[in-house]
């Protein structure tokens, strides 16, 4: 078992055909995802990489995709979403960074109406070792086992996965929430999926300061996650009122804090690491 | 993005929500103003420009030009005050408080009042706080206003204006993007009128490109931070001495605050992105080198951005650039070693550990 | 069993002050409704036939209601509906006529994202005697029984009701879809309902011209209803293109006829009526 | 509501959507056209003007006004010309068609289009009609556009004109309540600029209150229609001798079918609707006495309307109105009993099914 993304996950790209487009329709496909179709208006009947283009994803539905990758500039992509929702693609995944948040906001509230799942935007993606990746994550730095990957960072991520793989561990599904103010999942979302799947033994979170969707998470996993977590939370360096890149990352009234967030957390019992390299040794501990 | 109140409440007069008469000066020559009482405020992008005496009165145009020259020009918080808005003065009978914003955990727009206004909203305990989640994909509907009305207790005379200024307040707020749109306090004159005290608008920085209308106000950014973004760098000025060149904004943060549990001080967040072009390196050092700091940290792992690329950069930057502080690299991930290798030939060692490579930094600049 | 209202229901009405809200407030009472709660804003606090009057439905649901009323003039109706919608009402009842249908139409689709039951606008509402009646039926024309009775029309309705009823029937429950081009509920949505109704026998469709609605349910009743269905179809004698009250009676293009109705109707097996008053004896026939 | 096509082309350019360059007169002596050549069409809301001669060309001023004084004032199946749009005459390459309207069975806006243009619709064959249904709680998305561009295969030249019209017919048929906006043809000019040909746009009448710009048209209701429109009654002309009272849309449709079966011929369609009015009914027999039918039958089923009340109206009506045709009615339902009383008393018998009032007053109109 994975969640999300596993071996049934047929991808069409929208945007296959611009730079991130295709490199990452290369990549997926290399790391053995189902990609099914890409779209790019005035460009049907081509191929990328042996994916065939169409100019609409209504077209492309005759390939039957359930997951969308949307790259498209940011402009476009409440419209490349609705099409999505319109043409009842279950998953949808969307890169594209700069995405004013009212767009992401009527996107996400449109795709839950309709039991959909958003990813994103401005994530690194889904990634289920080696059934099937989702998004831009580098393929190398993954080993399929039972640690549950939840991240609202990109090369962060990455770091973690990383140091992970290299401590002997392997992931079932490493899920990057995406930086935004609003995302599609966030920490609960993905928690409750992992509480379920029989792959998942352990789970890794990785924070940062802004909103409150850590201290959310430590209530979720207090009263409902009986498997071992572990997090890191960025930020405790950072001033009030600045933002560190991220919109998520505007500490304000106090609220958001990594301070309050690592409270809340070790209060659920999570062990909170100081230094991203402590996660494998801290999830060795809590496996003894 | 931050408005000035005086360009929110251009916002609130095309959107017909009642705001006291008043003009923006940028000069005190300009000054034109013949109805008193008036007010002298301050255009500044920071809270407490009250208590900083960036709010006068005046009654008189003698007094008006006494309270603008003494206002305009005066230094709020480290910010210049580059203009004044000046209004009628109204006769305040009572002072509301209500407010639209993103609450993140709900993915939803939130609508706050309570008729405690005038004050800090976070001083209002908050079961006088009333609140709506709107859903987005449904909208504004008119049961809401009615609903609030209700629950805040307000008199018939003030529950229409109430509904129809968030009514009005709820359009603005989608139609410009905002991220906040919020008036404390809604005065309540004397003889009935709610009206706009103050207006705080935050437009979406992502959504400027659909709104032309709107200009964007540097005010926010430091000289460098300004000079970053025009060159398109995600880059935050701190008061530290060690440079940070990072990739990735969460990788950047964790880089902080490694350094920072190490008894470092960061000068800088600087995340080059998901970009794999050597000129992006070469630009974030002529960046650092404007900040002066006494080290630079490069901390990459490599995904997107290819480790040699950085390293390539890294060799270009100390050429073109000529950065005479330390320099200490880690690489890690796609390319470390050719990465590593290009900088040994070049004569700096590079780290795979992050560690190791803050370790190094602090020591390094401590040093000093 | 009966369907869409029963013991279980618990109605608030949205408009409880006015002409039909406060009557048919009685009306309900006295057949049996639980009316739980009414709203009319500035009137919380008082009593309409001894049920509590609040300022908003947020106030009225620690009521509990599950269904409301709606009896607000017609530019308001969306307004409510929105407040219902919004306060977890499952079951929508509009009175009002001469809504403007787009916004009937948002009504509509978005209460059924929401999974939430529209009836009307424009119609009589749904009555189950004598566990609930929402709406404006007269009280005195039901029993009790096995037939289930659907229609687009309000006095139509009551006429073949009473028919039925002093033909010696009785109703397991009757379902006024309203008058208006866009309705909550249409023939087909009923119709699956009464397949699975325990209660209903056999069911009893009053159709009219203009739409295709009757031509979808023929369709539906060819492939799943096993009940016997007797029809009447009004409309027969009006002139192409004139409208007749209701603005459902647009006849154009050669669809919606009368006679298309009625020929798709018997082709699916339907006893189709000349008179109202033929309805009992029809039934009489395909109940031997 | 259908609007003229000159209200309707009003419209097409407050939202943008191309058309030709063109004018409305009521008086041959305002017109100040001189754009050659030109097009004078009748201004009627009825179909085939042109083949009633309610479409002609000129080619110079003279011609214009000997055109424009044959087409003002004629009259196009029963309906007077009392205005024409005189507009430019396009160079016509190519002519398609494209609408939006409700699709009554999805509950959705249908959005139809087909290079196919300049014909009815009907004689399209529907592979030839592309089509897509708007969730209208997400409402328009430029992929809508798109897609029927490539559905139709329109070449890229005509594909960015077309989709920018799409959008904005949606946005007026969404913002004023159309039930119908039609463009046939949807012309592609010979040097490629897409312009609407025709217009036609059919409002919502029950979305009026808030459209306070556009004009009511009475124009689609004959005389007597007006009046009871005006009096708050849904009264249909027909051409039979049977006046039909009825309370319900249903029912009184039903009474119409019921006469019609027994080969009498209803002069009417008149719904007291959910009334319980003496004045109502009084006011119904005024209506009929205008239609001057041979015989009245009234048929109520007592709910909201109590027999009673019908009766007493009935009386009232024979005493004020003055009716001198033989009246047959039919009571049932709530105050049946009081009803036939009171009708008793003034000499009218009432009957209480509804298939012996129908064959009563045919045989009574049909002996005359």
């Amino acid at each position: 078992m994975s969640i999300y993304v596993d071996e049934n996950t047929r991808i069409v790209v929208q945007g296959i055909t611009g730079h991130q487009g295709s490199f990452n329709t290369l990549q997926m496909l290399k790391f053995g995802s189902k990609v099914v179709a890409g779209v790019t208006p005035g460009k049907g009947g081509t191929e990328v990489h042996g994916v065939k283009v169409f100019n609409t994803l209504a077209d492309a539905m005759k390939m039957e995709p359930n997951a969308t990758f949307i790259s498209v500039p940011a402009p476009y992509v409440l419209d490349a979403a609705k099409e999505a929702i319109y043409n009842g693609i279950d998953l949808i995944y969307i890169l594209t960074e700069k995405v004013p948040y009212q767009d992401t906001m009527e996107i996400v509230n449109l795709a839950r109406k309709m039991g959909k799942t958003v990813v994103g935007p401005n994530g690194p993606g889904i990634t289920s070792p080696f059934k099937s990746k989702i998004g831009i994550m580098p393929n190398q730095i993954f080993r399929e086992g039972n640690v549950g990957v939840i991240s609202r960072s990109g090369t962060l991520t990455y770091e973690i996965v990383d140091q992970l793989t290299r401590a002997g561990f392997g992931e079932s599904t490493v899920v990057g929430l995406g930086g935004d103010p609003v995302t599609g999942l966030n920490f609960v979302d993905v928690l409750s999926k992992f509480k379920d799947d029989s792959q998942t033994e352990a789970i890794v979170m990785v924070g940062e300061i802004g909103g409150t969707a850590e201290e959310e998470a430590a209530e979720y996993i207090k009263k409902n996650i009986r498997k071992p977590v572990v997090a890191y939370i960025t930020g405790r360096s950072a001033p009030k009122g600045k933002r560190m890149g991220h919109a998520g990352a505007i500490i304000t009234r106090g609220k958001g804090t990594a301070e309050s967030k690592i409270k809340a957390l070790e209060e659920a019992g999570v062990k909170v690491a100081d230094y991203p390299y402590q996660v494998p040794s801290l999830l060795k501990e809590v496996f003894k | 993005m931050n408005l000035y109140e005086y360009q929110a409440k251009d916002l609130f007069k095309k959107y017909g929500i009642p705001v006291p008469e008043g003009k923006n000066y940028e000069d005190l020559s300009k000054i034109d103003w013949n109805k008193f009482p008036a007010v002298v405020k301050a255009q500044v992008l920071v809270g407490g420009r009250g208590k900083a005496g960036g709010i006068q009165f005046a009654n008189s145009s003698k007094e008006l030009m006494e309270k603008s020259s003494q206002v305009l020009g005066m230094t709020i918080k480290g910010l210049k005050v580059r203009s004044i808005y000046i209004e009628e003065k109204l006769e305040v009978g009572k002072e509301y408080y209500v407010s639209i914003t993103l609450d993140r955990s709900a993915r939803k727009p939130v609508i706050m009042a309570t008729t405690e206004g005038g004050v800090e909203i976070e001083e209002v305990p908050d079961e006088k706080i009333k609140k709506f989640w709107v859903d987005p994909t449904v909208g504004y509907s008119n049961f809401i206003g009615r609903q609030m009305t209700f629950d805040l207790g307000l008199p018939d005379s003030e529950g229409k204006q109430f509904q129809d200024i968030l009514a009005k307040m709820y359009k603005l707020y989608r139609e410009y993007d905002a991220e906040l749109v919020e008036i404390n306090p809604l005065v309540i004159t004397k003889d009935g009128k709610m009206v706009a005290g103050d207006a705080k608008v935050i437009i979406d920085s992502d959504s400027l490109f659909r709104h032309k209308d709107i200009p964007e106000n540097a005010a926010e950014r430091t000289e460098l931070e300004e000079i970053a973004y025009k060159r398109g760098y995600s880059l935050v000025e701190l008061d530290g001495n060690i440079g940070v060149i990072a990739n990735g904004a969460g990788l950047t943060m964790a880089t902080l605050d490694a350094l920072t549990l190490h008894g470092g001080k960061p000068r800088n967040f600087l995340d080059l992105g998901g970009s794999d072009d050597v000129e992006k390196v070469v630009g974030a050092f002529e960046l650092l080198k404007i900040a002066k700091p006494k080290g630079i940290l490069v901390n990459i792992f490599g995904g997107v951005t290819h480790c040699d690329t950085v390293a390539n950069g890294i060799v270009e930057a100390k050429k073109r650039v000529g950065i005479d502080v330390p320099i200490v690299v880690r690489l890690s991930g796609v390319n470390e070693d050719i990465g590593r290798q290009i900088l040994k030939e070049n004569g700096i060692e590079a780290y795979s550990d992050m560690m190791s490579a803050v370790e190094e930094i602090v020591k390094v600049v401590n040093k000093q």
